[in-house]
């Protein structure tokens, strides 16, 4: 058993027209039991940018009060809020530190920068190897599944509603053919004046 | 205890951490296998031509068997007139490239002088040699300084073969059989290009931890071409639109949050100024 | 399909398991099944090898079964999963051995469904050469007879055979070990001790025949809950002494959203009073 | 040099080799002749049985007349040259003078035995000092120093010993003591698998160094059965 | 021998119980059916032409990395159209290749139609061994190319020790599958699969010279050989031109 | 420096006797079965490792006018359970008088997997036909012979690509608004060359073509779409 396995969870992150969105299941388990059903993978950094975490529970904890301090750092020092791609390259850094002894999580970042709104996604591996892409990304256990869903569904240029619809298709087919995640599934939709936050109704086994 | 001088804060030191090591490797003997870090399987190649060299590269990046990224960029800056193709651990390359990259550009701003690309290379090998293997980056590096054209590949533990024509990665086998073929002295530009253009392609179209496309970068003696997405032989040839009508999918709750109006500043580019 | 050639030197060059396997077209009926065993077998040095095929061998499983003042509940999820993959969501774990025995899954599907559907054929002749029923304890007792004969083999099966025969309803629960056990209540699988927590405390020899098949459905469903290898639908089976009864067969998830409304109805009742 | 697994050559995955360290299964040859040293090399660099440098120059410059052939580890050879070529050169500007063999070999043989656990070198040093003229130093794995009048190494070197001990005389000529490296070089390369390719001779006598390459189609022709 | 790494010490002696684990799972002294390939040879190279196959080798069987004997011929003709060409354990091949010789012999006696084995029926029948000896525990340690023409058409397959077959207009083994194919695919492709045997034989000559730079068990000494509706035509070995003085060697 | 000479000494890095019987050749395989049709199709890679053996080799192997199975996992196993089933199937043929029927044919391959249950057969498949009411099915398999009739199946190294994608667009899984769930041909065989060019994007074993066959009670036609190459 891989170590991302050991509490489980799946996280997704896509891009629409002028908005992003990121999906993440509610399970927290501990190898086959699951321990609870209300656990959101993803947490708003500001109000323009969110992370994603799958991986060991622990990890994720201690990494995103980590980043969190790094971040109020970076306001302090410079009076505003840090763009998505610079809080990426930061995540990035922060996990190529422990290069010798991983923190075991897979992290997305998602979020909308600059004065136009620009959406930006990206996400790494343990180690912090950056991946771009203008569609979309995903982490967890039930990766593969969301890659074959993501391929398939994702489209360009979708509004947040349709973006919305997506994501959480994409979501809850992978987590129905994965054991460690599912218990439903919560989604955030960024658009420039509004952050959404959906819980979805899934499957409880 | 107001003090906010980073110098207090471990996250300011710099270097690798080793906190989790004791730990993980604690979990190791538990049965709990350690991730696997996301590779690039990855051809990577260069070329020495009359006026310079071409380097070039694949896009894939892989996870165990999944492809993770289609459209990555292995071909890094390491300064104006020397770059680097990195196969091996993304994390690594591009770590690894990115930090000798930054103290070339203090040693530039230091002596006012070109970079030539063996300091580039005696960099990494150090840097490599130094962690034994460990940091896992399989480097060609080519440049074009005051002596001519350069070209080194640089293994995961230091060494170093300076050579007209090099390849590397797992689909190093496949690009090499094509450069043993078609290999000139002096070639022109174009042949060069095309060249390393079919060497890579042998090493998408035979090697599956290579794919996608061919990205190129042409250093001469005083410009560089960075040829980015040169060819792009793998696209996605069938596609059938789905339809997931609004109100599908079943929600328990949904709230909005209304974001603050804010006054945005216009805010200045967060790279940290490089030196040219 | 072979060459001519082939079979005049048809030495140890080339013969072949899978050729004589060809040839055997039916299986011999008074024995068992013959399985090829490899040359090399040996259990811990052969699974190490092939135990990333072993892996994908359909596992995990929450399965019951309780003795009632009228009768036997049989009580069953539906998931399959190779590793952390859910390779499928409605498995029939139940299978029905004759009319008045009935046969649980959990382990290795392959295992269960091969050896139990082999047991059907067994209790058949039983019944064609004795002219009478074969019991429930005959029948648990042929099938841990095969799992004692391939013991150390690697198979894994944990299943409990129930019935109703002359001497009233029988439980009994078999495993790959070799055991079997006879006994009023058995949960097998990765998720029964969630069931078995259910079960315990709602357990009475006097339940109605529709209390009865709710608790089993109610300690299925708490596993599935609980148990990441366990879920989809919950079949429950009744037996009484006119053979068994397929009671229900309903998807988890209803089920939750159902007693999720059900604790809210009561909830809600309480605060009135 | 490196062992090679019979079981590859069936499954033949040279992918799982190329992350190997990069080794040179070499053979490398020194011998003293009458007016210095001539040493020499193949130029096969291996992953496995991959060959990743057809070409390479074992035959590394450590000082004006001072050279070192390497065979081991492709990494900790170079690193180890750089740092005895960083003392030498030190070493003369202090002194004023060409430093002598002794001293060039001396520093390997400490490099190699301090770091005997991480180390996986196996040198040869030779070269020309006005103090004893030309000499040949073996600094075999684990950093045992030993002078002799001609030294080899590598994993090639154990085919020609039989030839080398038999052809080997006092006070050569320059073309005899050719005659002898190349020879002994190619027939090294021809029974060896992890050596092969060219010969690169280096000739170093009180006037100066003298760079030789002989490609492979040039070699001497012997039995090929 | 050694040790009996798979406890088949047991399994192989009929009377000794079949059912207690314990027993099973004791190291207990037995021959063991595993070796190791010892004398091998490295890769085989083919590619199909208009009117027939074209197929070649080095002549070298290694020892380890000991290049122990460098005149050996790993291409043979099995009857009037087959060429097969072998790498990995020299012995098994030699093996393969009385035993197929015997069974061609006893078959054309046998029957006296005339009509000899085709290239299809050698690859099927090398198949079901290859695969047979792997069900056994006991491979062959080979991976053959088989190559063939008959009846106006040709015929190009491979099989390994573990009784993975295919057939391919252009096949490689060993060091040959990533070096020599990428160049003879991308040739077949180029040449839309019209190629002459003067083409065919240049361009396999052309890939063992790029294995002979790159394979540390090749060889520059090979055999190329031909079958086409004149039968199968193994040339004498030849000696490969090689380039060793580039500007930046 | 230690030179290798023995091949004992150059040996000495690799266990003795460590056999391994076993490879996964790679590629994906899909069944779906309709109400008068059954779709079945697999790419035609075949690969070891980071190497691809050829670019067409089939994974579809017909057994009756109704029936075909297409296998995913070790070549060599899959090419010999095909074979020994025809063999079976002809043999069937010629006592009968008449073709195996489709549940009959899954039931013995359920029997010839599990005989093989100590040395399994590395296989993973779908038998696909149509049943003697006249409708599709599509049976799956683990390798050991533990089998149920399905309602869409995927197998291979990109199932878990594809499976949910199916479940999905299918079963309509998950979908409070489900269209028309009945599922014709063309939308069937549209989704089988998506979900296959979607695998193909990000499964390095999935690639080259996919050969498609169709069945319906007027027989069996192919059908082949070029995969990415890469």
């Amino acid at each position: 058993m891989s170590i991302l396995e050991y509490n489980g969870g799946a996280v997704v992150a896509m891009l629409g027209k002028n908005c992003v969105a990121v999906a993440s299941d509610l399970r927290y388990g501990i190898k086959n039991t699951t321990v609870g059903c209300q656990m959101r993978k993803a947490y708003p950094i500001h109000q323009k940018c969110l992370l994603g975490m799958a991986g060991l529970a622990t990890d994720v904890q201690t990494f995103l009060e980590k980043m969190k301090f790094r971040v109020n750092m970076y306001k302090l020092r410079e009076d505003r809020d840090i763009k998505p791609s610079s809080f990426g390259n930061m995540v990035s850094s922060a996990l190529y530190e422990n290069r010798f002894g991983p923190m075991f999580l897979e992290p997305v970042i998602a979020g909308l920068e600059g004065d136009d709104n620009t959406p930006f996604i990206s996400s790494t591996d343990l180690i912090g190897a950056q991946c771009f892409t203008d569609n979309f990304v995903v982490v967890g256990t039930a990766s593969e599944a969301l890659y074959g869903m993501c391929e398939s569904l994702w489209k360009p240029e979708m509004e947040p509603e349709d973006l919305f619809e997506v994501i959480s298709q994409c979501l809850m087919a992978s987590v129905d053919r994965d054991c460690n995640s599912g218990w439903g599934g919560i989604v955030y939709i960024l658009t420039p004046d509004k952050l959404i936050t959906k819980e979805l109704k899934g499957r409880q086994d | 205890m107001s003090n906010l001088n980073e110098e207090n804060y471990e996250e300011e030191r710099g270097g690798f951490v080793f906190d989790n090591v004791t730990r993980n490797m604690f979990m190791e003997t538990k049965g709990y296998q350690a991730p696997i870090a996301m590779k690039t399987g990855t051809t990577i190649a260069g070329v020495i031509f009359k006026g310079g060299v071409v380097l070039g590269a694949d896009t894939r990046a892989t996870n165990g068997p999944i492809v993770a990224d289609k459209n990555c960029s292995k071909i890094h800056f390491i300064a104006p007139n020397v770059y680097c193709c990195g196969a091996g651990t993304a994390a690594d390359t591009e770590n690894s490239t990115a930090l000798i990259s930054s103290k070339l550009a203090l040693h530039r701003y230091s002596t006012g002088r070109q970079t030539r690309v063996v300091t580039a290379m005696t960099l990494l090998k150090r840097m490599l040699f130094k962690y034994q293997g460990h940091v896992s980056a399989a480097l060609v590096l080519g440049g074009v300084d005051l002596d001519g054209s350069h070209l080194y590949t640089i293994y995961p533990h230091g060494s170093t073969d300076k050579l007209p024509f090099v390849t590397m990665g797992s689909g190093s086998l496949a690009a090499m059989a094509i450069f043993e073929e078609r290999f000139k002295d002096d070639m022109s530009e174009e042949e060069a290009k095309s060249l390393v253009h079919a060497g890579i392609s042998a090493g998408i179209f035979n090697d599956l931890g290579s794919g996608s496309n061919v990205d190129l970068c042409v250093i001469r003696k005083d410009s560089v071409e960075y040829l980015r997405g040169y060819d792009q032989p793998n696209e996605r040839n069938y596609r059938t639109s789905y339809v997931i009508p609004r109100g599908t999918t079943a929600t328990l709750s949904s709230t909005e949050e209304v974001l603050s109006k804010q006054l945005i500043i216009n805010e200045l580019d967060d790279r940290m100024e490089v030196a040219p | 399909m072979s060459l001519s050639f082939l079979d005049k030197s048809y030495n140890a060059f080339h013969d072949d398991q899978s050729f004589e396997e060809a040839n055997s077209n039916t299986l011999t009926l008074y024995k068992e099944p013959g399985l090829v065993v490899p040359p090399t077998f040996n259990n811990a040095g052969f699974r190490d090898q092939s135990h990333e095929i072993a892996k994908k061998f359909a596992k995990g499983t929450t399965t019951l079964g309780f003795v009632f003042n009228k009768g036997i509940v049989i009580a069953v999820d539906s998931r399959a999963s190779m590793g952390n993959y859910i390779s499928s969501q409605n498995v029939k774990k139940v299978i029905e051995i004759n009319p008045y025995l009935l046969g649980t899954m959990a382990g290795g599907a392959a295992d269960c469904q091969f050896w139990e559907r082999y047991l059907g054929m067994q209790c058949r002749l039983y019944e064609l050469r004795n002219k009478r029923r074969i019991t429930v304890s005959a029948a648990s007792k042929l099938l841990v007879n095969i799992m004692y004969s391939y013991k150390g083999y690697g198979l894994s099966m944990g299943t409990m055979v129930a019935g109703w025969d002359h001497t009233g309803p029988n439980l009994f629960m078999v495993d790959n070990d070799g055991t079997r056990l006879k006994g009023n209540r058995f949960s097998v699988g990765s998720g029964s001790m969630f069931a078995y927590g259910v079960l315990d405390s709602g357990y009475r020899p006097d339940l109605t025949e529709e209390q009865a098949c709710e608790l089993g459905r109610r300690a299925i469903y708490h596993a599935t809950h609980r148990d990441s290898m366990s879920g989809g639908i919950i079949n429950v089976y009744l037996i009484r002494e006119d053979g068994w009864h397929k009671i229900s067969s309903t998807d988890m998830d209803h089920l939750h959203w159902n007693y999720v409304e059900d604790k809210k109805k009561e909830i809600a009742d309480r605060n009135k009073l | 040099m490196d062992a090679i697994k019979p079981f590859d050559v069936v499954q033949m995955n040279p992918l799982k080799e190329l992350s190997k360290p990069h080794s040179m299964g070499t053979t490398i040859i020194a011998i003293k002749y009458r007016d210095g040293v001539l040493v020499g090399a193949d130029s096969r660099t291996t992953t496995g049985s991959y060959i990743a440098n057809r070409v390479s120059d074992k035959l590394t410059q450590v000082h004006e007349r001072i050279y070192c052939c390497r065979s081991g580890s492709a990494a900790d050879t170079q690193a180890v040259a750089d740092y005895v070529k960083y003392y030498l050169s030190m070493q003369s500007v202090e002194l004023g003078e060409l430093p002598r063999v002794k001293t060039a070999a001396n520093l390997f043989r400490t490099l190699c035995y301090q770091n005997k656990n991480h180390l996986m070198a196996g040198i040869l040093c030779a070269g020309w000092d006005p103090i004893e003229g030309g000499q040949v130093y073996s600094i075999p794995l684990g950093g045992t120093l030993v002078k002799q009048p001609f030294g080899t190494s590598g994993s090639g070197s154990s085919y020609i010993f039989g030839y080398c001990d038999v052809h080997y005389k006092d006070d050569m000529t320059l073309e005899e003591a050719e005659q002898f490296v190349k020879t002994a070089l190619t027939l090294a390369m021809q029974r060896d698998g992890s050596s092969g390719g060219v010969v690169r001779t280096v000739n170093i006598t009180k006037d100066g160094c003298e760079r030789k390459m002989v490609p492979w189609t040039e070699l001497p022709v012997f039995f090929e059965g | 021998m050694s040790m009996d790494n798979f406890g088949l010490y047991k399994l192989m002696h009929e009377d000794a119980p079949k059912n207690n684990n314990p027993l099973l799972e004791q190291p207990t002294l037995a021959k063991t059916h595993t070796t190791d390939p010892i004398v091998t040879g490295t890769s085989v190279l083919a590619i199909k032409f208009n009117g027939g196959v074209a197929i070649a080798a080095d002549t070298l069987a290694s020892y380890g990395s000991m290049a122990r004997f460098r005149d050996i011929e790993r291409l043979k003709s099995f009857g009037k159209y087959t060429i097969v060409g072998a790498s990995g354990e020299y012995s098994d091949f030699q093996y393969i290749e009385e035993q197929v010789k015997q069974s061609l012999i006893d078959r054309d006696y046998q029957l006296d139609d005339g009509r000899s084995t085709t290239p299809r029926e050698i690859y099927q029948y090398l198949v079901r061994v290859l695969y047979n000896r792997r069900n056994k525990f006991d491979p062959l340690y080979n991976v053959l190319v088989i190559a063939g023409y008959e009846n106006g058409k040709a015929f190009l397959g491979q099989t390994d020790y573990l009784g993975t077959h295919f057939e391919d207009v252009t096949l490689a083994t060993g060091y040959g599958s990533y070096i020599a194919q990428p160049i003879l695919r991308k040739f077949y492709s180029e040449k839309n699969g019209n190629i002459t045997e003067q083409e065919a034989k240049d361009i396999l000559k052309k890939c063992l010279t790029v294995l002979f730079y790159r394979d540390a068990r090749a060889a520059d000494k090979v055999q190329i050989a031909v079958i086409n509706d004149q039968g199968p035509k193994i040339d004498e070995p030849i000696k490969l031109e090689t380039q060793w003085t580039f500007k930046g060697f | 420096m230690t030179t290798h000479i023995s091949p004992q000494m150059a040996s000495s890095g690799t266990q003795h006797g460590k056999f391994e019987p076993y490879v996964n050749n790679g590629g994906t395989t899909l069944a779906i079965p309709g109400k008068d049709f059954v779709i079945a199709a697999g790419d035609t890679r075949l690969s070891t490792g980071y190497s691809i053996h050829t670019r067409q080799s089939s994974k579809v192997f017909q057994l009756t006018d109704k029936c075909v199975i297409v296998t995913a996992g070790m070549q060599s196993d899959a090419s010999t359970l095909h074979k020994t089933m025809h063999a079976r199937l002809v043999h069937y043929e010629h006592a009968h008088g008449k073709q195996m029927s489709t549940e009959a044919i899954g039931q013995m391959l359920s029997n010839m997997l599990y005989g093989r249950r100590f040395f399994p057969y590395y296989t993973f498949n779908l038998v696909a036909g149509i049943d003697s009411k006249g409708q599709g099915v599509v049976y799956g398999y683990d390798a050991i012979g533990s089998y149920q009739s399905v309602e869409v199946g995927a197998m291979g190294t990109g199932q878990s690509l594809i499976q949910p994608l199916l479940d999905n667009q299918v079963a309509y899984k998950n979908h409070q608004l489900v269209p028309s769930k009945e599922l014709d041909l063309e939308r069937a065989l549209s989704l089988v060359k998506d979900s296959f060019t979607s695998a193909g994007e990000r499964d390095i074993y999935t690639g080259d073509s996919v050969e498609i066959a169709i069945i319906t009670q007027e027989g069996i036609k192919y059908e082949t779409l070029q995969l990415k190459q890469d």
